[in-house]
């Protein structure tokens, strides 16, 4: 019985090399059958794990913008982009492997992500050791571009949204106190609520309330309670939409009826899904509204709808800019080298995405318009669009 | 004082479904040892038949939670025929590795099926609040509690009036000398799993209509909080669980609303511990004696 | 006589795999210069696995005490040592050193009480710490909380990694010929005979835990100055269960069991890289096959020697435990 | 030192678990090198007597002196392996072997205190730990060639017959140097040929090793023949002490006796 449970074992294992070598080969013929002219682009993101909503969102944006440029002859007369896609499941020593894997083995010029910050801090520093720049669609942590300069993303930084909506709250609503809900364990949400306290008494509110929760959390009626106690005329939740949706329930249904408040984290039509009534007369701050009639965002949403059957969230759209910008800049580089592909990248101005035009500042940080939008009638609405 | 009774009425709602699925860990734990890791994922996967009979298939919620008890039953009885019978004689961390593999191939499967965005799920009863003397409870939250006592009821009432829940007990006593008493134990082992597994499954439910939000990974932390209430009410006891879960329920509940919500998974897990060090059999169990 | 060769081929195998991993040390750093990152960058966590699972071996299989809350050493460890190398800028060594001890300090002050537990109870109240270590580590300011500390210096090479795994499997097995090795299996096999052999139980599974939880935090500074940047989800629940998969699947007590395992899971999943989305339910499928196949892990209780591997290749490699 | 001094000492002993009272009020002496027997039926307290002697339970009430040389010291309440260390060594009832080690190793443990280095050696294999390793695997050998289980050193010992886990569990107790030596049944299960050559083998190691015993043994037969001394337990009390002759005629043994199919 033993020695059977071994020789299972042992041709487990070998079974299991086999597929690996296959898959390894696999790939090999691959390239070999693009007949040469190609340039590499690395994916990383979370395919699978708590974050991976996020990460399929922006690996099927970028698919789409890859696509889109490929059908369209490619770039660099005739170059067709190859997106190697990697899963980090939203962990930073995988993230540090994989850049390693898709710098020195794949070769790639530059890299779409990683989506969120954690391991784009990861991969910040290997960036800009090896000097491959990064764009990422969607980590938000105010640090992370100034960690090295082969770093962009195109959303905003975290301070900034937060700075916006206390600006908005305090100045176009003209409310005097605020609570805040926000997630703890979570650095986005954490620099968000931040800024957004920072901005409100500066500008003359009162923050009565500041309650924390926990990634994961389902039951939110504890710090609902109390914020529910000291009746502020406002409250700002900078989560996730699925963590909003829940928290407008279960803040209606204790009899809560201030006005709420929020990040980029809430645009996902699951929020209107989820929250129903309840996200009426919220506001938030957002990278671009689906509701805007131009061209390039109907587009995008079409081909998305048509190619994965579902909504997609903020971070489709984001990699989709990415992908756009990274193959702008390689255009503009005139080669596949690094080093000339991240000058073009800084140097970036006017391009326009999904979400605005982009020109980036000296921390390679967006120059674009805030969104902010609102839910009225079971539906998104633009409120404004906010320049700096 | 109205705050307090209003954190305490959250707690309850909160506590009642850490119970239900303490009583499918503290089952299985008290008749075969094991902790069954993906126990929070049966629950996930209740969750899911909830949803899907509510919104595909456009059934009753009656209906939808009898099918979203009898599948993960089902799948409750699979998963202890083919992972953990063959397993029976085997180092007991040798299960337990097993029952974090089954954990994490059903996560990720989810993952692949059910895609891994959260999906709101249906709001069947009206999301409103009553007002008792300026406490406020929600429909959602009455139908959560009233639900899981009835389930508690009927499984106490399962355990300690009918035959099977005689031969239940026998086999968590003694394996052996139950089945020289006729019983044939890896049936009774097969429902225990079922009725675990459906308790967990309405939990799923019950998550569904007071927070709904349904994701793959939702039974991990609810999973592991339900286990360490089952330990602390004594673990395979059936009132154990029960007020194991309400405790936990509340002990949450109170500490996100007086301290903070970031110190109560270290003070939800202290508090096990110190109950672990002071009564290790747990506040409703029987302590045993190894015999020298 | 033929029970004094028997011994010593033992004895032989256990320094012959002691001198190929040597050699296999020495050619790390020769290559290492010229080896691209992203085999080193593996070798490197290959590395450092082995040394969190030798540790939680010496803990889980060698003492016997089931603890599930390894990551919660690393952790100490791993913050520890960064922010000294941040904010003392001592040498790298003794920072490791610190978060080492610092960890074992820890893993005393709370072994103690909890020890007095066993089996399931022990492993839930070890799980219990692990988190409490973590949110401690999400609440602290120095920790800098969610946000991650940045700015460790990435001194950590391949180098010092193998060199301390291959430290910690020699003592390790160094340890577990002596007599104090002898007294760590007896409470695992029978605690109340151990006693009665005259054997400090408390003692000794304080030790373990202690020994364990050192090096499990050099392994954690390790980690903290291969990546530059942690946060505490990088110590999660899930870390514990994953070191302790790799016990349980090399044989809990068997040293080399756990050196094989981390390999095979190391490069499993890299291996599997390709199938991105389907690489997790792969994953626990081969778990739990394997579980099912070979409940004691690949070797049992015992280790492997250089002998078994000429038997393997004469054809006469099997054997039982 | 005289022969007849007391070696051990246990005054009014009592142990109650709970409501219940294993052991009430006992109060015995051991003289050094007499072998004394522990009878009496089937849950009397005999074990619960030996779980305190060892420490494993600290009893409830009275204490227990153990003599050594001329100084007297308290044991009861200590930690069983600081008992150990002191010269109490003992058997189970129900065999507690180191299942998946050798019977070499088993032996071996059983030299941990006695035959011990520091830690710094272990983990650096100085010459002194090779020294000492090699000492303590040529005195495990010698014991287990008295035992006759010298052949047996490197299986394990889960395989073991009956009567040789019963043989090893008494080279383990006198590997730790005991000047008491505490059996518990070690003739349960075997047959009278075996028993016969276990009665010879405790007589041989009681002279080898100048041993105090105490022993349970349900088997009359082996205790009339080998102890000096026998004490009747009931009900956790003891209601007879005396020579096996005395013993024999008691009528209080009888009568607790009586309906017990011994």
């Amino acid at each position: 019985m033993k020695k059977k449970g071994l020789v299972v074992a042992i041709v487990a294992v070998l079974v299991l090399t086999v597929v690996v070598y296959f898959a390894f080969f696999a790939g090999k013929s691959k390239q070999a059958n693009t007949n040469g002219k190609v340039v590499k682009i690395g994916f990383i993101g979370p395919l699978t794990g708590g974050a991976a909503a996020y990460g399929i969102n922006a690996k099927n944006g970028a698919v789409i913008a890859i696509d889109e440029i490929n059908a369209a002859g490619g770039i660099l007369d005739g170059y067709k982009i190859e997106l190697l896609i990697q899963d980090n499941r939203g962990d930073t020593s995988e993230t540090l492997t994989i850049m390693n894997k898709l710098i020195d083995q794949d070769k790639v010029v530059a890299i779409i992500g990683p989506v969120t910050t954690g391991p784009t801090t990861v991969a910040a520093d290997i960036a800009g050791q090896k000097k491959v720049p990064i764009v990422s669609p969607t980590a938000t942590g105010d640090k992370i571009t100034s960690l090295s300069d082969y770093v962009t993303r195109v959303c905003f930084y975290d301070s900034y949204q937060g700075l916006i909506m206390g600006k908005f709250a305090a100045d176009n609503l003209g409310k005097k106190t605020a609570a805040i809900l926000f997630d703890n364990t979570n650095d986005y949400s954490m620099g968000l609520a931040d800024a957004f306290a920072r901005t409100f008494q500066e500008l003359g509110g009162t923050v009565v309330s500041n309650e924390a929760f926990s990634e994961g959390d389902q039951d939110f009626n504890a710090q609902l309670t109390n914020i529910a106690a000291k009746n502020p005329e406002v409250v700002f939740v900078p989560a996730y939409y699925s963590d909003d949706a829940q928290i407008l329930l279960q803040a209606r249904a204790l009899g809560i009826d201030a006005i709420f408040l929020g990040g980029d984290g809430w645009d996902s039509q699951e929020l209107i899904n989820g929250a129903g009534v309840a996200a009426e007369g919220c506001y938030f701050t957002t990278h671009y509204s689906p509701e805007d009639t131009s061209e390039k965002v109907q587009n995008f949403l079409i081909k998305y709808k048509e190619k994965h059957q579902s909504e997609p969230n903020f971070a489709a759209p984001l990699a989709y800019d990415a992908a756009l910008l990274l193959a702008d800049a390689i255009e503009r580089a005139g080669e596949l080298d690094s080093v000339k592909i991240n000058n073009a990248i800084t140097e970036t101005s006017g391009l326009s995405g999904v979400t605005g035009e982009f020109s980036f500042d000296e921390n390679r940080n967006p120059i674009k318009e805030v969104t902010i939008a609102t839910v009225k009638d079971g539906k998104f609405a633009l409120v404004d669009k906010v320049r700096p | 004082m109205g705050l307090f009774v209003q954190q305490i009425v959250n707690g309850l709602a909160l506590g009642s479904i850490y119970a239900l699925i303490a009583l499918g860990y503290t089952m299985v734990y008290g008749i075969i040892r094991l902790i069954n890791f993906a126990h929070g994922d049966i629950y996930m996967i209740g969750a899911f038949v909830g949803y899907f009979a509510l919104t595909t298939f456009n059934l009753p919620f009656g209906v939808s939670l009898v099918l979203a008890m009898l599948i993960p039953a089902i799948l409750g009885m699979l998963i202890e025929r083919v992972a953990y019978r063959p397993l029976r004689k085997s180092p007991s961390i040798a299960v337990l590795i097993t029952a974090i593999g089954v954990s994490l191939l059903i996560e990720n499967l989810a993952i692949l099926w059910f895609s891994p965005d959260p999906r709101p799920f249906p709001q069947i009863f009206p999301n409103m609040p009553l007002d008792f003397f300026g406490i406020k409870i929600s429909i959602p939250q009455i139908i959560v509690f009233l639900t899981s006592v009835a389930l508690m009821i009927a499984l106490n009432f399962l355990v300690q009036k009918t035959k099977i829940g005689k031969a239940m007990r026998a086999v968590s006593q003694d394996k052996e000398a139950a089945s020289l008493m006729g019983i044939d134990t890896d049936r009774i082992i097969s429902l225990t799993f079922a009725i675990g597994s459906a308790l967990a499954g309405a939990a799923g439910v019950m998550v569904g209509v007071i927070y709904p939000r349904i994701q793959p990974l939702m039974g991990v932390m609810p999973g592991l909080k339900a286990f360490v209430s089952a330990v602390l009410g004594g673990i395979g006891s059936i009132p154990g669980a029960m007020l194991g879960g309400l405790i936990m329920g509340l002990t949450e509940s109170l500490v996100t609303a007086l301290i903070s919500s970031t110190w109560r998974d270290a003070i939800a897990f202290g508090l096990l511990i110190v109950i672990l060090l002071v009564k290790p059999s747990g506040i409703l169990g029987k302590s045993t004696r190894e015999k020298v | 006589m033929a029970q004094q060769t028997k011994k010593n081929s033992t004895y032989d195998g256990y320094i012959a795999l002691a001198s190929a991993l040597l050699l296999l040390i020495l050619n790390l750093i020769l290559v290492s210069g010229k080896m691209p990152a992203y085999y080193s960058g593996i070798l490197g966590f290959m590395g450092i696995n082995i040394i969190l699972a030798v540790s939680l071996n010496l803990i889980n299989g060698i003492a016997g005490q089931f603890s599930l809350g390894h990551a919660g050493f690393m952790a100490i460890g791993a913050y520890v040592s960064a922010l000294i190398s941040i904010y003392l800028q001592w040498p790298f060594i003794v920072a490791l050193l610190c978060g080492g001890l610092a960890a074992a300090f820890i893993g005393i002050l709370i072994g103690l009480p909890t020890l007095r537990l066993k089996g399931d109870y022990l492993a839930i109240a070890t799980l219990g710490l692990g988190e409490i270590i973590r949110v401690v580590i999400l609440n602290l300011d120095i920790t800098k909380g969610a946000r991650g500390l940045t700015g460790i210096p990435r001194t950590t090479t391949i180098f010092w990694v193998e060199a301390i795994a291959i430290i910690t499997v020699i003592v390790t097995i160094n340890l577990m010929r002596s007599t104090h090795g002898r007294a760590l299996l007896s409470i695992r096999e029978d605690e109340i005979a151990a006693e009665a052999m005259g054997i400090n139980t408390t003692y000794y599974k304080v030790f373990a835990f202690a020994t364990g939880a050192f090096f499990a935090g050099i392994a954690g500074g390790l980690f903290a100055h291969i990546m530059g940047y942690i946060a505490p989800k990088n110590f999660d629940f899930m870390r514990s269960i994953e070191i302790l998969v790799i016990v349980v699947l090399g044989g809990l007590g068997s040293i080399t069991g756990s050196i094989v395992a981390t390999i095979v899971l190391t490069v499993l999943p890299e291996a599997l890289r390709g199938f991105a989305q389907y690489r997790m339910v792969l994953y626990s499928a081969m778990l739990i096959m394997m579980m099912l196949f070979r409940p004691q892990g690949l070797l049992g209780t015992r280790e492997l020697k250089v002998s078994d591997v000429f038997k393997f290749f004469s054809g006469g490699g099997e054997r039982d435990d | 030192m005289t022969e007849n001094q007391n070696i051990l000492e246990a005054n009014s002993l009592t142990m109650s678990f709970g409501g219940l009272t294993a052991v009430a009020n006992l109060s015995f002496c051991l003289r050094k090198g007499e072998l004394v027997g522990l009878i009496g039926p089937n849950g009397a307290g005999k074990t619960t007597v030996f779980n305190m002697l060892t420490g494993v339970y600290a009893p409830t009430e009275g204490s227990i002196l153990l003599n050594q040389g001329d100084k007297k010291q308290a044991i009861s309440g200590l930690p069983p392996y600081k008992i150990t260390q002191k010269g109490i060594a003992r058997t189970f009832q129900n065999i507690r072997l180191f299942n998946k080690l050798s019977v070499l190793d088993n032996v071996r443990i059983a030299f941990h205190f006695s035959r011990s280095y520091s830690m710094f050696h272990s983990f650096f294999l100085t010459p002194l730990f090779w020294r000492e390793e090699k000492k303590i695997t040529a005195d495990a050998t010698e014991l287990l060639a008295l035992l006759r289980l010298e052949e047996r050193k490197n299986d394990l010992a889960k395989n073991l017959s009956y009567g040789e886990m019963r043989r090893l569990e008494i080279a383990r107790a006198l590997a730790t140097h005991p000047q008491i030596l505490l059996l518990d049944e070690p003739a349960a299960g075997m047959n009278p040929q075996e028993t016969e050559e276990l009665s010879e083998l405790i007589n041989l190691i009681r002279e080898k090793f100048s041993l105090t015993i105490l022993l349970i043994e349900h088997d009359m037969s082996l205790v009339m023949k080998l102890c000096e001394k026998i004490m009747v337990l009931d009900y956790g009390m003891m209601i007879a002490s005396g020579t096996p002759e005395e013993i024999c005629h008691s009528k209080r043994v009888i009568e607790a006796y009586l309906g017990e199919e011994v």
